[in-house]
Parts: C-alpha cells; sequence; structure tokens
C-alpha cells in the first residue's frame, strides 16, 4: 500500500481508561470483516491489538473506559487535543458503568477499606464518570460492551463521511419488534427494559431474562420514578429496586435522588 | 419480478450546483429516466424525497416553477445526516427522488388576486416557486408583493435574483422588500440607504407593520421557521386578512412523503392532518382547526 | 549508578500496565510490574446487591475471561446456598468455557504472542505476509466465540448462565453449528502448536517455578473444586486463603499472591504440566511429541500450552455437543434458591488460570462480604520473579533489547490486567 | 353466504389450506397466551385463545423489513416478500384494524410491499374469547363485515362458516366433501354462541362525541398523571393493531457502495417521532405524546375509530396505564 492511499485512510486511534477493555475486544471480535475494516483505517493506536503507537494528531479516536483516576484524566485530555472527533466507546466511557454504581453513595475512603484494607486514596482515584464529564465528545455508543453490529455501523457511517445512527429508543421496542414475551407482564420480572437504551436488539428479553440496563439510561428521556413504582407494585424491596437501577447509571442524577431518599428513609 | 412500484425513488443528476450560502446550496436537477420525465409534474409548493443511497431521505421543497420537462432545483440547507451528504455531492453525480407530494399551493384560486409572499430564511425556498409560477403566468394575477426576512446578508439566498427583483421590481408589478436582522450588517444597510421604505433592519413583520396593504382581493402566503407564523399571522389578521386568505407551508418529520409513516401526523381527535399529503399547505383556518398545526 | 528502565504501557495486553526496572551498577534493584489500571472496587460495589444479579456484575471485571467469571461467581453462590446443578447444565458449563478458552487463546497466540516469535508489531502487520494464518487464526476466534454467544447469549458479558442453569437452552440446530464450526477450525488449532514448536521461542530462560491447578476432574477441563499444587499437594479451594497468601515482600512493595513464601504460576502452562495425562486426542499426541519443547522453567513455554489447550478445547467442545445431542435436551427451569446467611467459594481456571469468587450472603441474599483474586493477581509475583532473572542476565545488552524481552515475558502470561483487581501498589 | 364444518374435520380441512401458502396460526407461546406462529404440527393449533401480544398486522407490514436493496449508482431495487401465506384463526377487530391499514396503505400511493403481502394472504377469521380487556362492542368492531376470506364461528361441534371472498369459496368448493350447509338448529346455536360471546365482552367505553371531548381536554389533569408514570416505552403502539407508524434506515455495507434500505416499526410514544432538524420537537413531552396518541386512536378516518378495542395497548402497558380507563377519566362519566 502506498503513502499516498495511506494519506486518504482516516487516521484513527483505539483508546482505553479504567473498564474491562471490552469494548476493543468487541471490535477484534468482527472477525469476518476485521481485515478488511481495519485496512480502511489508518491505525495509530490500537492498544491491544498492537505494539504500533504514535503520538500524532488523529481524525477520529475512540475512547472505551471511564475516567477513574489522575492518569485517565491526563490521557483522555491528552486524546481529546490532538483527535477532531472523538467516540465514546462502551457504557463505561459514555456513562461510567458499573464501577460507577455507588457514586455519591459510598465514598472512595470506604471502598479501598473494603478492597484494600487502607483508606489512603493511593490510586488518585476519584468517582468514575463518563468521559463526556471532562471533555467534549461527538459521539457516544453505548453498550457493556458495545454491539459489534453497531459498532461496524457507526464504523461504516464515520468512514462514509456520516454521523453513526444510535437508537435512543428504549429496549422494549427491540423487544416487540422481535415478538418477545414481556417479562414484566408475563413472569413479573423486574426488567429495566423501559427505560434502558435499544441497539441490544432486546437481549436479555430475548432469553426470557429481565434487562438488566446495560446500555445505560435514555439520556433526558428517563423515567426512573415510574421504575421504581412499577417494580415496587410488583412487590419488589426499594434497596432491591434500586441496587438495580443503579447497577449501569450511578451518574444519573434522578436515579441518584432514588437512592438518596430512600437511604434517609432507611435509618429513620 | 417487474412491478412498478411509484415509491421507488428515480435517478436524478446534478447538472449544477450554486453555492448561496455557507449552508445552503442550489442544485438544479435533471431526471434521467425519460419515460417518467414525461409524467413528472410539479406545482409550486410540492416537495420531493431526496435520496442518497446508504445515507437516507430528506423532504425537500421543489423552489422553481416547471419550465423544462424532467428538470427542477432544490435550494437544501445543510443540518444533517442527509443534507450534509447531498452536499458533499458534485456536479455530475446523482442522486434519487421521488415524487413530487403534497397539495401545493392553489395557485388557480389565486388567480386575478394580488400576492403577499412572506417568508423568513430557508423558507424563502417553497415561495420562490410561487413568485417564479405567477411571474411566469403574470396576467393572470394582480400585484405581487414579496416580504423576505433573513439574518444578513450574506445569509440572502437567491440573491442576484432578487437585488434585481429589489431594484427593477416595479416593471413586472412586483414590489420586493427586505428585512435583516443583523443590524450592522453594512450591506444591508447600503440596501437600505438605497431604498429605505424597502429594506429595513428588523424582523419580518416590521415589513408588514411599515407597508400598506389591502387585504381585499390579495392572498398571504407564508414561510419560515415554526415561530415566525404566529407572529406574521398575528399581524396579518389584525390587518383583516380573514383566515381562509392565509397559506403557510409547514415542516415535520417525514419518513414516507405519501400520508403513512404517520410522523407528520398533527391534531387533535377531531381533525387529524398529515402534513405531507392534507398539506405541506395549509390555511390558517386548517391551523385555527387542527391543535398544534401551528 | 542507577539506571532506571520504564516500560509505560504493555501492549497487546489486556488493561494497562507498565514494567520499572531499577538497575544498581551490576545489581537489580528492583523490578514492579506497574498496574496503573484504575481500580474499580467490584468486591465494595457488590455489597447489598442481591445475590440474582451478582454475576451480571461480576462478569463485567473483565471481557475477555467473562465467562469464567460469571461461572465462578454463579459457582460460588451455589456453594453458598447447597445448590445441585444437572448434569446437563454442566455440560453445557464446561461447553461454554472451552468456547472461552479457545477464543480467548486463539486471540492470545496467534494475535498477540505470534508477531512476537515471527517479528512484527502486530497481527495486522503479520497479515500483509501471513495473509492466510492470520484469516485462519480469525476464524478459530470465532468459532470460540460462536460458543459464547449460543451460550451465554453474546462474545463480552453474556447473560444466559444463571445461578442453578442456563435461562435459555441452545436449540439441537445451533448445538450442531458448534460442532461443525470446530471441525472447521481443528486444523488451525493444531497448525497454531506447529508454528509455536517450529520457531525458536524469542527468549529462553531458566525458572525455577511453583504451578497450581484446578483439578477438572476425569477430563481435561477448567472447572474443579480441588486445588492441585505442583510439590504434590492437593487442597479444597474453600482454604485457597490458606493457600494463596496476600502479603508483602522485601524485594517489592507490592502487595502479591505467594504460595509459601514463594511465587507461584497459574495459566496454561501450569494446567498442562498438572493435568497432563487427562489430555486426549490430538491434544494428547501432540503433547507428547513436543513435550520436550514444553519447559517447566521458561514462563514462554505458556505459549505452546495454550496452543495444545486450543487443540484440546476444539476437540472437546465437539465431543461435548455429541454428548448433549446424545442425551437429548432436555428443558429444565431455574431451580428456586434457598437463600441463607451463608458464604461460598467457586472457582474456575479462566484462560490465564485459577479465579476465585468468595462470597458471604445476609439471611436476605444480599452480599456483605466478597473477594476475588484473579490469575494474573497471582502471576505477578512470578512475573517479576522473571523480569529480574531476565534482566539479571542481559544486564551488559542495550536497553531496548532488556525491554524488548520484558515485554516478551508479560506477554507470555497472557496477564490480564482489567482484571486484577486486587492487585495494588503501596507507595513507599 | 354460510356453510358449515365440523370441528372434527378442521385437521383435514387445514392441511388443504397448504396449497394457498405457508399456515399461521395461533400458538401457545407464554401464560398470557399465544402468538401467530408457522403451524408446523396441526396440535399446536389453539383456536379458542383470547388475544396475541403482536397482532397479525405483522404479516402485512413487518416488524423490520429490508424495502430495497441500494447501490450508490445503481439506485434501489425492491425486495418483495410474495411469499404465500395462509392466516387460520384471525378476530374479528384484528380484521377489522387490517382493513384500518389498508386504507393507510392500499390508497392513492399504494404500499407495494404492504399490497404484495395482502394480496398473497388468505384470512381466515375465527370467534373469539373475549376477556376483561376487550371493548370491541363499543368501537364498533365486534364484528367484521368484510377483509375476510372465510369467517369461522364456533358453535358446539362445528364452525358455521361464512364466505367471505372468491378465494374463500374456492377453499370451500376444494373441501366440498367436509363442507355441509347449516341447519336450523345451527343457526340457533349459532345466535345463541353469538350472544354469548357478547355478553362477555362487558367493558363499555362510551365513544360517542369523545372528539369533542377530548379536544376539550387538552388541560385535563389525567394526561399529566399518567404521564408521569408513564415510560415512553411505545409498547402500547408497537402491540397496536391500527398503529402504523414506521421508520426507515439506510445501512450501507463496508465496501460503501451497497446496502439495504429497512423498514421498523416506530411509536408516536417516542422522543424523536416528531423531531426534526435542528432539534425542534413538535411533541417534546409525554404529556404530549401521550395526548396524542390517545387522541390518534379516538380520532375517525372515514367514519370508524381508530381503535378497534383489542385491549392490547392496556394489557402490555408495563406502567398498567389503562386506556379505557384514561378515557373515562377524561370523559369523567
Ligand atoms: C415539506 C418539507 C419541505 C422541506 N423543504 C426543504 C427545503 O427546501 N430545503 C431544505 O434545506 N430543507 C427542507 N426541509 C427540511 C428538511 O427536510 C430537513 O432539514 C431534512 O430532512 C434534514 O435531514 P437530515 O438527514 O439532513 O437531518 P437529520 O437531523 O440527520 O435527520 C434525520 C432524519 O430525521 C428526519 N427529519 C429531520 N428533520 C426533519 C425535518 N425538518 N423535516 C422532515 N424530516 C426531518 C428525516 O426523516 C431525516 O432522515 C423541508 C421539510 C419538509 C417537511
Ligand atoms: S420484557 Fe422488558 S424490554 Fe421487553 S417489553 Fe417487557 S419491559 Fe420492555
Ligand atoms: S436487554 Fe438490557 S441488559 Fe440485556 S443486553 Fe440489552 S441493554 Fe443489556
Ligand atoms: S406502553 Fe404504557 S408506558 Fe409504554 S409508552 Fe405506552 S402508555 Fe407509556
Amino acid at each position: 500500500m502506498t503513502e499516498t492511499e495511506n494519506n486518504l485512510k482516516p487516521r484513527i486511534g483505539v483508546f482505553s481508561l479504567t473498564g474491562c477493555a471490552g469494548d476493543q475486544l468487541m471490535i477484534l471480535n468482527l472477525e469476518d470483516t476485521l481485515i478488511e475494516l481495519l485496512s480502511k483505517f489508518d491505525i495509530k493506536s490500537f492498544q491491544e491489538a498492537s505494539s504500533y503507537s504514535e503520538n500524532t494528531n488523529l481524525d477520529i479516536a475512540f475512547v472505551e473506559g471511564s475516567v477513574s483516576t489522575e492518569h485517565d484524566l491526563k490521557t483522555l485530555k491528552n486524546i481529546r487535543e490532538k483527535s477532531s472527533l472523538l467516540i465514546a466507546i462502551g457504557d463505561c466511557a459514555v456513562n461510567g458503568c458499573v464501577q460507577a454504581m455507588r457514586n455519591k453513595q459510598t465514598s472512595i475512603a470506604e471502598r479501598m477499606i473494603d478492597v484494600y484494607g487502607v483508606e489512603d486514596n493511593i490510586y488518585k482515584t476519584f468517582e468514575p464518570k463518563g468521559v463526556g464529564e471532562y471533555v467534549k465528545v461527538d459521539f457516544e455508543i453505548p453498550g457493556c460492551p458495545i454491539e459489534k453490529e453497531e459498532a461496524l455501523n457507526a464504523l461504516i457511517s464515520l468512514l462514509n463521511g456520516d454521523a453513526p445512527l444510535i437508537p435512543d429508543y428504549p429496549v422494549c421496542v427491540e423487544c416487540k419488534l422481535n415478538g418477545y414475551p414481556c417479562v414484566i407482564i408475563e413472569e413479573g420480572k423486574p426488567c429495566l427494559g423501559p427505560i434502558i437504551t435499544a441497539g441490544c436488539d432486546a437481549r436479555c428479553p430475548g432469553l426470557g431474562l429481565d434487562c438488566v440496563g446495560c446500555r445505560g439510561p435514555i439520556k433526558g428521556e428517563t423515567n426512573a420514578k415510574a421504575e421504581l413504582e412499577a417494580l415496587r407494585k410488583r412487590g419488589y424491596a426499594d434497596k432491591y429496586i434500586i441496587n438495580r437501577l443503579r447497577f449501569f447509571a450511578g451518574n444519573f442524577d434522578d436515579i441518584q435522588i432514588l437512592g438518596v431518599k430512600e437511604n434517609s428513609k432507611g435509618d429513620k | 419480478m417487474t412491478v412498478k412500484n411509484s415509491l421507488t425513488p428515480l435517478e436524478a443528476q446534478i447538472t449544477r450546483i450554486e453555492e448561496m450560502t455557507s449552508i445552503e446550496k442550489l442544485f438544479y436537477l435533471k431526471l434521467i429516466d425519460l419515460n417518467t420525465v414525461k409524467e413528472f409534474h410539479y406545482t409550486p409548493g410540492q416537495f420531493l424525497e431526496v435520496s442518497i443511497p446508504g445515507v437516507g431521505e430528506a423532504p425537500i421543497s421543489i423552489c422553481d416553477v416547471q419550465r423544462e420537462h424532467g428538470r427542477l432545483q432544490l435550494c437544501i440547507r445543510k443540518v444533517g445526516r442527509v443534507t450534509n451528504a447531498i452536499h458533499r455531492l458534485k456536479k455530475g453525480d446523482r442522486l434519487w427522488i421521488r415524487g413530487p407530494y403534497g397539495n401545493g399551493f392553489p395557485m388557480n384560486l389565486m388567480e386575478n388576486h394580488d400576492l403577499l409572499l412572506i417568508a423568513g430564511g430557508l423558507g424563502i425556498a417553497p415561495l420562490r416557486s410561487v413568485l417564479q409560477y405567477a411571474l411566469l403566468h403574470r396576467n393572470s394575477y394582480g400585484s405581487i408583493t414579496v416580504m423576505y426576512g433573513v439574518k444578513c446578508y450574506s445569509m440572502m439566498l437567491f440573491r442576484e435574483e432578487f437585488l434585481k427583483l429589489f431594484r427593477e421590481g416595479d416593471k413586472l408589478n412586483v414590489k420586493f422588500l427586505l428585512a435583516y436582522e443583523d443590524s450592522d450588517d453594512f450591506q444591508c444597510y447600503q440596501l437600505s440607504c438605497e431604498r429605505s421604505d424597502r429594506c429595513m433592519s428588523g424582523l419580518v413583520t416590521k415589513l408588514i407593520e411599515s407597508t400598506a396593504i389591502t387585504p381585499d382581493n390579495t392572498y398571504a402566503v407564508v414561510c419560515g421557521p415554526p415561530i415566525m407564523y404566529k407572529f406574521v399571522v398575528k399581524e396579518l389578521t389584525q390587518r383583516g386578512f380573514t383566515p381562509a386568505q392565509i397559506y403557510m407551508t409547514m415542516e415535520r418529520r417525514m419518513k414516507c412523503g405519501v400520508g403513512k409513516c404517520g410522523h407528520c401526523i398533527t391534531g387533535s381527535s377531531n381533525s387529524i392532518k398529515y402534513v405531507c399529503k392534507d398539506g405541506p399547505v395549509f390555511t390558517y383556518w386548517d391551523a385555527l382547526k387542527t391543535r398544534g398545526l401551528m | 549508578m542507577t539506571k532506571t528502565l520504564i516500560i509505560d504501557e504493555l501492549t497487546r495486553v489486556e488493561g494497562h500496565g507498565g514494567i520499572t526496572v531499577i538497575i544498581d551498577g551490576e545489581r537489580v534493584k528492583d523490578v514492579k510490574m506497574n498496574i496503573f489500571e484504575g481500580p474499580r472496587f467490584f468486591e465494595s460495589i457488590i455489597k447489598t446487591v442481591y445475590y440474582d444479579k451478582v454475576p451480571d456484575i461480576m462478569r463485567r471485571i473483565c471481557a475477555i475471561c467473562t465467562a469464567s467469571h460469571s461461572l465462578a461467581s454463579i459457582r460460588a453462590i451455589e456453594h453458598a446456598f447447597n445448590l445441585q446443578v444437572s448434569d446437563q447444565t454442566q455440560i453445557l458449563r464446561d461447553l461454554l468455557i472451552h468456547g472461552e478458552t479457545i477464543e480467548s487463546h486463539a486471540l492470545h497466540v496467534f494475535l498477540l504472542a505470534l508477531p512476537d516469535y515471527l517479528g512484527y508489531p502486530d497481527a495486522l502487520k503479520m497479515a500483509s505476509e501471513h495473509f492466510n494464518t492470520v484469516k485462519a487464526a480469525l476464524e478459530l476466534k470465532k468459532a470460540g466465540n460462536i460458543i459464547h454467544n449460543i451460550l451465554s447469549g453474546r462474545e463480552v458479558h453474556g447473560m444466559n448462565e444463571r445461578v442453578g442453569g442456563f435461562s435459555k437452552l441452545p436449540s439441537e440446530r445451533k448445538l450442531e453449528n458448534i460442532r461443525e464450526e470446530m471441525l472447521k477450525v481443528k486444523r488451525t488449532a493444531e497448525l497454531s502448536v506447529e508454528m509455536l514448536a517450529q520457531t525458536e521461542p524469542p527468549l529462553n530462560i531458566n525458572s525455577k517455578n511453583i504451578f497450581m491447578a484446578l483439578n477438572p476432574g476425569e477430563k481435561y477441563g477448567f472447572i474443579g473444586d480441588e486445588i492441585l499444587i505442583s510439590d504434590g499437594s492437593a487442597h479444597h479451594i474453600n482454604d485457597y486463603l490458606k493457600i494463596v497468601k496476600e502479603h508483602t515482600v522485601n524485594y517489592s512493595t507490592a502487595k502479591i499472591s505467594t504460595y509459601k513464601n514463594q511465587p507461584f504460576m497459574v495459566g496454561a502452562l501450569a494446567r498442562i504440566l498438572l493435568n497432563r495425562n487427562k489430555l486426549e486426542g490430538t491434544a494428547k499426541s501432540m503433547f507428547k511429541k513436543y513435550h520436550t519443547l514444553i519447559r517447566e522453567v521458561n514462563p514462554l513455554s505458556n505459549n505452546l500450552a495454550q496452543a495444545i489447550e486450543l487443540v484440546h478445547s476444539v476437540e472437546r467442545a465437539a465431543s461435548l455437543v455429541d454428548e448433549l445431542l446424545g442425551r437429548g435436551l432436555r428443558e429444565e427451569r431455574l431451580p428456586s434458591v434457598n437463600i441463607k446467611d451463608a458464604r461460598g467459594v467457586g472457582a474456575v481456571e479462566a484462560p490465564r488460570g485459577i479465579l476465585y469468587h468468595d462470597y458471604t450472603f445476609d439471611k436476605s441474599g444480599c452480599i456483605v462480604q466478597c473477594n476475588v483474586i484473579t490469575p494474573t493477581a497471582q502471576n505477578i509475583a512470578n512475573i517479576e520473579k522473571n523480569y529480574r532473572e531476565v534482566v539479571e542476565a542481559l544486564i551488559h545488552e542495550e536497553d531496548d533489547k532488556i525491554k524488548f524481552n520484558l515485554e516478551l515475558i508479560s506477554r507470555a502470561y497472557d496477564p490480564c490486567i482489567s482484571c486484577s483487581t486486587h492487585v495494588i501498589r503501596v507507595k513507599n | 353466504m354460510y356453510k358449515k364444518l365440523f370441528k372434527e374435520d378442521l385437521e383435514q380441512f387445514t392441511s388443504t389450506l397448504k396449497q394457498f401458502g405457508s399456515i399461521y396460526g395461533p400458538v401457545k407461546k407464554t401464560s398470557r397466551g399465544c402468538e401467530f406462529t408457522e403451524l408446523t404440527d396441526f396440535k399446536d393449533l389453539q383456536l379458542n385463545y383470547t388475544r396475541t401480544m403482536i397482532p397479525p398486522k405483522k404479516f402485512f407490514l413487518k416488524p423490520k423489513e429490508p424495502l430495497y436493496s441500494l447501490n450508490k449508482d445503481a439506485g434501489f431495487k425492491e425486495i418483495i416478500d410474495d411469499s404465500k401465506t395462509v392466516l387460520l384463526g384471525v378476530h374479528s377487530c384484528d380484521i377489522n384494524a387490517l382493513n384500518l391499514l389498508d386504507r393507510v396503505y392500499l390508497n392513492q400511493f399504494p404500499d407495494l410491499h404492504y399490497k404484495t403481502r395482502r394480496e398473497n394472504t388468505i384470512i381466515i377469521g375465527v370467534s373469539c374469547e373475549p376477556d376483561d380487556y376487550c371493548f370491541c362492542t363499543s368501537t364498533g368492531s365486534s364484528h367484521a363485515l368484510k377483509g375476510f376470506d372465510l369467517f369461522l364461528h364456533e358453535i358446539s361441534d362445528s364452525y358455521i362458516v361464512r364466505v367471505g371472498s372468491m378465494k374463500g369459496f374456492q377453499i370451500i368448493t376444494q373441501n366440498k366433501h367436509i363442507i355441509k350447509n347449516p341447519s336450523l338448529t345451527d343457526i340457533k346455536e349459532f345466535k345463541e354462541y353469538e350472544a354469548e360471546r357478547l355478553s362477555k365482552i362487558t367493558l363499555n367505553l362510551n365513544v360517542n362525541g369523545i372528539q369533542d371531548i377530548l379536544d376539550l381536554s387538552f388541560d385535563h389533569a389525567v394526561w399529566q398523571e399518567n404521564a408521569d408514570i408513564c415510560f415512553g416505552c411505545g409498547s402500547c403502539n408497537l402491540v397496536c393493531p391500527t398503529c402504523r407508524c414506521y421508520d426507515v434506515i439506510d445501512y450501507l455495507k463496508l465496501d460503501l457502495k451497497n446496502g439495504l434500505k429497512v423498514r421498523r416499526w416506530d411509536s408516536c410514544m417516542l422522543k424523536q417521532h416528531a423531531l426534526v432538524a435542528g432539534g425542534l420537537n413538535f411533541r417534546p413531552t409525554r404529556v404530549e405524546r401521550l395526548y396524542n396518541r390517545f387522541n390518534c386512536k379516538m380520532s375517525c378516518s372515514e367514519d370508524s375509530l381508530n381503535c378497534v378495542g383489542c385491549g392490547r395497548c392496556t394489557v402490555y402497558c408495563p406502567a398498567d396505564i389503562n386506556f379505557v380507563e384514561v378515557l373515562k377519566q377524561v370523559r369523567e362519566d
């Protein structure tokens, strides 16, 4: 491949902050198209897949992982500075994911004691947040992990010069499109589908399970109170529901509020 | 399987592109299939669904009057996926269209009447087709007044064309008025020095306030951003226009253009309208009857 | 004169880690595998969560070993609540974990490690000259993912394996799919062994290692309740804390795992060495053929051991499918669980070695105490021991060469740093 | 025209339908009931069912369907599913709903995909098993007057078969040996059975003049109360046999040349339903969307309501919003 050909390709980097690296892995899981796909980009950095890395300006930076340490934040700011587009991939980068579930509920010191037996914040860790809390994000691809088809379509859109299409409707829609029996209605299971961003093709209800919310609540459209009510009505305890709502939404204000209120109720 | 599907997009070629502002371009299109050319008729106010394969479709008003068969013009603002993709196209490239859809303006009904065309921003695009139609059939219509509101000189669409009308319109019994929002705009200021009664700084409603219009025997035709309607209609009704004398064209999300996808449905149970097929042209009376239309 | 060698960021590994080596004249003063993966505090955040969704959170510790985490988690819960699962469930779980092993080993052997052996920075660059190999490797990886997808519901962080069984059974047709896939990629798995056997390992070291692996029962596999150690001892997993000691040692400031004060090694090499007589079929004959190349003293042999496991898992997965189809799939409802205040330990051989989950529940079935020890956390002490040995052996060489070899060692262990929630450095 | 078919002959009758296409019928799928599923085994057929979650509209306007294969240079090529299908066991409400869809999809600009599916499908109705959520007598859809090829009205040991089309007549003729003429007692039984069926439909919604009431109740508190517990999840639309909003999405392949144009069901309860470029939303809040949905359902097109009283939106709403209850509250009767 000649230099000029390479010059026309979008220069990309795939970076990861604090998380499980599952979103990079999902890209590597696109086995059928991986070689063709990667050959369409000029890859400047892909930590999990390659030793080759260049600290250069990028057309597109894909960032997975949450911002949890000063090191993360420094890396992120550096990436933002040198990239024209920054795309958050995966729930960690979008919402902070499960590691954010206790935000504003337990302190870092409490967590340090629980896990390491020391209180000092050795790692300079702070409450995990999505990258959008700190820098401008151009697009978000949600999911824990991202759906590989969705990621592929987003990459194709970007190659074609278009904005990626990401659903902003709830899992219930896909559940219905597939004709899956509704697990809330049929079995009273505590499904979070009504408030969670679709795009997974309703994997959990398709397996007869209640959605745990891994694609995160729909921004600006989540009726957390209604979910609390709907599950209460089906006999679930507040502690159970609120824990569950927090799994992938520790950073959502309206869900944090539920938590705080219930805690204080419990204190009495 | 050979089926004729009236909803399948047709191929068209871009014969010319004019850059009009930083975000709007004028596209000249030519239909490619000669058989369809003959069947392709459009009237002012109708729109097309324009497709870029692999990107999507967008409803776009035809902004000229039909002169030659199979040729038309679209004025497109880039705001999203499809319109960005259209803006990436070059002369000679192809795109796909279907239509024309929508009711269009009642040009026959308006014959022998004076016309008052009021547009804000991109809203001038569909009104330009009305204007061109009336000019093409000049004897069938009375006096024509065009009121056009822009942000600034550089955002003015069809600039040369309209400046010519601004200066020489009277020969055709056309009064062209311009309102500009940015009071510091130098070029517009020069125009207002040239004809202070025809160009002024302010919103388009200011033009209505400061111009003598008689509602008798006049139809008002309005198009602009949604917030503009309320103010314009208020001015007009104060001037004595009846709700049936005011025509306006509406915008809604659309996926089909032919009354199926449901996105453009508006109203309450007493009056439900599809903006695509019952409109996009409505009278103010329709708007009064149909909740949420305006 | 002291000098410090630093590798900022290890590449082609899961997660974020670096290496720091301090050399004082002829002496290696300190070696550290730095983990700057931010801690995610899983053991803390999981507290108060009702048992039913615990595996759904805990499997997110790691992407590549997600099934291992969820099965270790599920088994810990089942042990706590004395829940027995059906044979069918056990076979399906075995199959799932073989799928994960295939996916993970294929990725590691071909796409992360083999470029070292052949001298490329990554598999994509390697693909320009070994296109067919890379393509075949991707197919092998995909075959593992297919198993994962069908049984777990997704390649990463699936959800179908539950406490007590599976939420939805795979259809017979899908199981047959798996078998077909296994037959298709069998040859590629064998190729991985041959390629590694024919290429001189880029580094040969002599290190005395202690090995630890789970006893999989009759057949070579990845699930078990007994820990086997290369000193000949065997222990129940409930006693894991007595065996895997986390403490501070004088040459480093790390809190690391040791066995009787010695570093030890877990992973493919440990499994192959401790369970070699359970290998079957092609894997068995390949092991026989190449066993001299699998050197206990060279951690790089881990790659060859992984390759042999690949061959084994591919064959074993096909036979597990046969077994399932032979018995006929039975619709089973998930059993009801008798929650109580209790503790349970679950262990699984993740691709990188033994993984422990240890939970304590209150009487309402919510977690009050949780401990997880990942294989990489266990290996770190051994990795650092190897670093030291390598640097000592190469002390007169160019820095770059030393660094390259340090990376080789790290990668041989296939470290999964994102997994290592338990690794922490306490500052001086 | 009315005929009679003994229940014991139904299996044989069904087997002759195969020549008209793959047979789909209600098959038990969940605790709540049946879904239209391809009938591989006659024993799975469950004709006395209450309602399916997904209505038979899924056969004509598919939940997800490719409309065109596309190519950047060559444009669009229709992908038409012209497979032949027999729908066995469709209820009156659902038949009436299809008739409503016909008005939309077969009008001035007929939708070729819908039209082809409609032309290639035989519909055999069956009398229903109403429950507490059915209110079809209120919406005038408890009986189907057209839109089917045959309709099986259940009586004790047989069905009174109403022939609704030439195709239906053809099926009857082909099955002459098992098709009888109804006797006087059959007719008497028919009346009893119909009366009994109707008597089970106890839920009643007064729709007379509901349009005015809704229009005047824009500010009624009931909308906000329900919007507060509504998720905006769209389930109510997606299970509705008369809802037919759709979205269209273009997908490109990695070669950046070829792709697919796909349509999928949409819902007016979703945030982006009335969103246009520039971020302007014509129905930005859930209250407005809820109000809009109720109005749309209660509006009349060509003198019939857009609601057939099947009860699905109430049954399948995860927030338990009760369609009839809300309207009753608005009506305040
Ligand atoms: C009758 C009519 C006439 C129009 N005439 C013109 C014109 O002459 N020139 C012009 O520049 N624009 C016109 N528009 C607006 C134009 O259709 C939108 O700007 C365009 O659809 C945006 O599409 P997009 O993909 O670029 O934007 P995105 O925001 O990416 O839109 C995504 C999708 O949303 C829908 N959508 C978004 N905005 C609108 C909208 N405003 N109207 C309808 N659907 C929308 C479309 O289906 C589109 O595919 C007209 C709209 C209507 C309804
Ligand atoms: S199962 Fe869950 S996602 Fe599906 S419709 Fe019911 S509530 Fe929505
Ligand atoms: S249903 Fe919910 S938890 Fe399951 S995959 Fe989809 S978004 Fe994730
Ligand atoms: S189904 Fe219920 S919760 Fe969902 S949008 Fe409809 S009314 Fe709201």
